[in-house]
């Protein structure tokens, strides 16, 4: 019987270990699986290296995980915003190092992951101080930069709904990088909102197939990333 | 605030005049800052389909103090609404439609645009600053016409409309056409040409205030939007 | 205004011209344009390349259009099946070219022209015939195969629900390869079995955004591949 | 039908034998034709979700004819059903799934198996063939563990499981195990190893129908499946 419901937060994110390569779902605050990052937080791992869009707003998520000093590095396309404040003091200080990927790149870089692809060709960033030292071919006149493939031992995602088998759903731009982590990752976690039975999700409309899923944990009212910035909040 | 040059165009007005050139049934990408109110002034009968690149076709006005949700967002992270005929999708399948030749116009702001078309728009290329790029090297690299939207001249009066970019480029000959709130100038093999030009302002003016050699197009024509 | 959908099959398929390269979608019988592959039989085009899983079966579809000599070339990764009669006669005749190439490689390439991809390394191949003549290159010390994009003139797929936008939602394993091919060609034909007011697809559950598709065109029961072939039908 | 060699398991017996090894909660790929056969063996109390490369996880029992759908169709294009839980997705995703190491197990057919694991099951070669590849070579590439499940020898005799394979190679070194009539046979770096043996065969008389050097594991046992 295949069940990938975790009882908890804490188990569900026992596979993050010192060293894991973690990917993290989110754009800006919509998708951010800020209970599972946490939930890592509570774990005290160290030296991770984060894959992620954005660095983290105010003092909770991903900026949480950073202000513990969890990150040794993080591979991400936009790392400011106007409340990157943790991630901004940290890289000032040289205390946690950044790959700037562009955005379509790292998107195409985990799905090669994902689907066992070994690296592919982009003209995105030829020509420009990214494809500095990567490998340029001329493919029908045009100029194309080799990347590879981005892959990760653990990815926390957040979803809407899933069942016992890991079939997930995701709601409006939340969606984002979700579907793709979890394919690219050793290990995929998902916190949702809803756990429903087999059978209820319909087979056309399930984003991610339940193989690309390893745990599930509920939880039912996830916080809002943006309120707590606004107010201030801090994890732990 | 233009303490350099002449009083030109509002924003607004400039994004009012890159609407217009927008054609019905177009996919459009709008650049995060000043080009997201381009949207805002889409002529009446036009049917255009906004894409954010973080995984929206459709995406609708601003969300009113009712609507707002904060899974729903546009790629400035401003929470947004969805027209009917939306779509929703991952971010690799989002930046499939950019980098594989998709989206007819994307509105980009510069930091400064070369007389080839190159685009410099993500890195100032200070020590100290971030490095940020976001989606701007996707689009400038897939999308069919990528145009920009910017001020003439910085704050401290430095030309963006340059011979060669200094700072990191964002992408090589990517840009079509310049939508300024001084005019509107097509990067072309000859490099700067201008089509249109605010009205009083002598194309002596005009080229004194860009960085690249700038010529006016056989049929200029007054650059004369509505009060905005 | 926007409104992709064409009044008629003759309409709609008008963008297939002599020496297209013309992606048709389906797998086995399942997701076979029919109707569209007739209205190209009718235009009497010729010297086509054909992008498809398989080669047709009996005489009708993608078998009729052969069966006309429309065809110069077939690219594909499963031509045989126990009703590719008139593939089989024109192969040995000489008569149509073919290129096999395994269906995952198939279903990679036609994504990656819809993607933007200049080519990308794959294992699928690797040490087979299939690879003779390919660059391989040694990718973590594996043996990884260079696959270049396929791209098309024209696709012809077939779909479930469609609105003015071209919006698709697909129906069971008829989705198949649907959904890359719209992204992979220059003019993307579709044939619905019912056409809805815009709004009427939930966004979420939108398979295909319509900025794939070019051309909704409904023909509301599509004839059964299946039992024209049984009962030995043929097209025209 | 088999006139070479001894009497052997039916081919149910093989697919059950194939069965027993799939562990509970496997995604796994069977091939078309006799390996499909091992989804009619799964023992109890084992939940295993069968992908097929055409777009399905979760593909359940071939249609009654109630149920029959033509567009609901497996890898073999036999008309099947969904069980709960199924998902459905396009081409590029289904073999992401494959590609991408994320099927545990597919078991295929096959005309030759080399000493060193190779494979060929796509091509007998012949000039007049028809080369078809489907989703074969996707598979071996792919999946984590490549089994086996065929006659120990053709029908006129020739051996299958050969030192070196002569057809096309679908892939290098990608076999694991095999399932034949006669064996359970693991493929290892010191070559062909029975770990089962049919009831009654000796391990000579099994060395002599199988091409490349076989040996016995330390523990082999007798293959003893249930009567089907």
């Amino acid at each position: 019987m295949i069940n990938k419901v975790s009882p908890d937060l804490a188990s569900a994110v026992s596979a993050v270990q010192d060293g894991s390569v973690v990917m993290i779902g989110g754009f800006g605050d919509a998708g951010s699986p800020t209970e599972l990052i946490h939930a890592v937080v509570d774990r005290g791992v160290s030296d991770l290296t984060v894959i992620s869009n954005n660095a983290g707003n105010g003092l909770v998520g991903l900026a949480a995980l950073l202000n513990g000093g969890a990150v040794r590095k993080i591979i991400c396309s936009y790392p400011r915003s106007s409340h990157s404040v943790v991630f901004e003091e940290l890289y000032r200080a040289g205390r946690v190092e950044l790959e700037t990927v562009p955005q379509g790149t790292l998107a195409e870089r985990i799905r090669a992951a994902g689907a066992g692809i070994g690296g592919f060709y982009t003209k995105t960033s030829a020509g420009t101080p990214v494809a500095n030292g990567k490998e340029i071919r001329i493919i029908d006149g045009e100029e194309f930069v080799f990347e590879a493939p981005l892959k990760a031992d653990v990815a926390l995602v957040k979803a809407q709904t899933a069942d016992r088998w890991g079939n997930l759903t995701f709601r409006l731009t939340a969606r984002n990088f979700g579907p793709i982590m979890c394919m690219a990752a050793a290990h995929t976690i998902v916190q949702v909102r809803r756990i429903v039975p087999l059978g209820a999700i319909d087979p056309e409309s399930v984003v991610t197939p339940g193989i690309f899923v390893d745990t599930v944990v509920q939880v039912a009212e996830p916080m809002s990333e943006r309120t707590a910035v606004i107010q201030e909040r801090a994890y732990p | 605030m233009t303490t350099f040059g002449p009083k030109g165009l509002s924003v607004p007005q400039m994004a009012w005049r890159a609407a217009q050139d927008i054609p019905d049934g177009s996919y459009v990408n709008l650049g995060i800052g000043m080009p997201e109110l381009v949207a805002d002034h889409v002529p009446t009968g036009r049917e255009i389909v906004f894409h954010s690149e973080n995984g929206v076709l459709g995406a609708g006005p601003i969300a009113g103090p009712d609507e707002e949700d904060e899974e729903l967002i546009n790629a400035g992270k401003k929470m947004v609404t969805l027209v009917p005929g939306a779509a929703l999708f991952h971010h690799a399948d989002s930046f499939a439609m950019i980098r594989g030749g998709h989206i007819d116009v994307c509105v980009l702001g510069a930091f400064q645009v070369g007389t080839n078309g190159d685009l410099a728009n993500w890195s100032t290329g200070g020590s100290d600053a971030i490095p940020a790029i976001g989606g701007a090297m996707d689009l400038v690299a897939g999308v069919k016409r990528v145009v920009v939207l910017t001020k003439h001249v910085t704050k401290t009066g430095e030309r963006k409309l340059v011979e060669t970019c200094t700072y990191p480029l964002t992408g090589q000959s990517v840009v079509s056409r310049i939508y300024s709130d001084l005019a509107v100038i097509d990067v072309t093999d000859g490099g700067f040409v201008a089509v249109e030009i605010l009205e009083g302002l002598s194309i002596e003016d005009l080229a004194s205030l860009t960085g690249g050699p700038l010529r006016p197009a056989p049929g200029i024509v007054s650059l004369a939007p509505p009060n905005l």
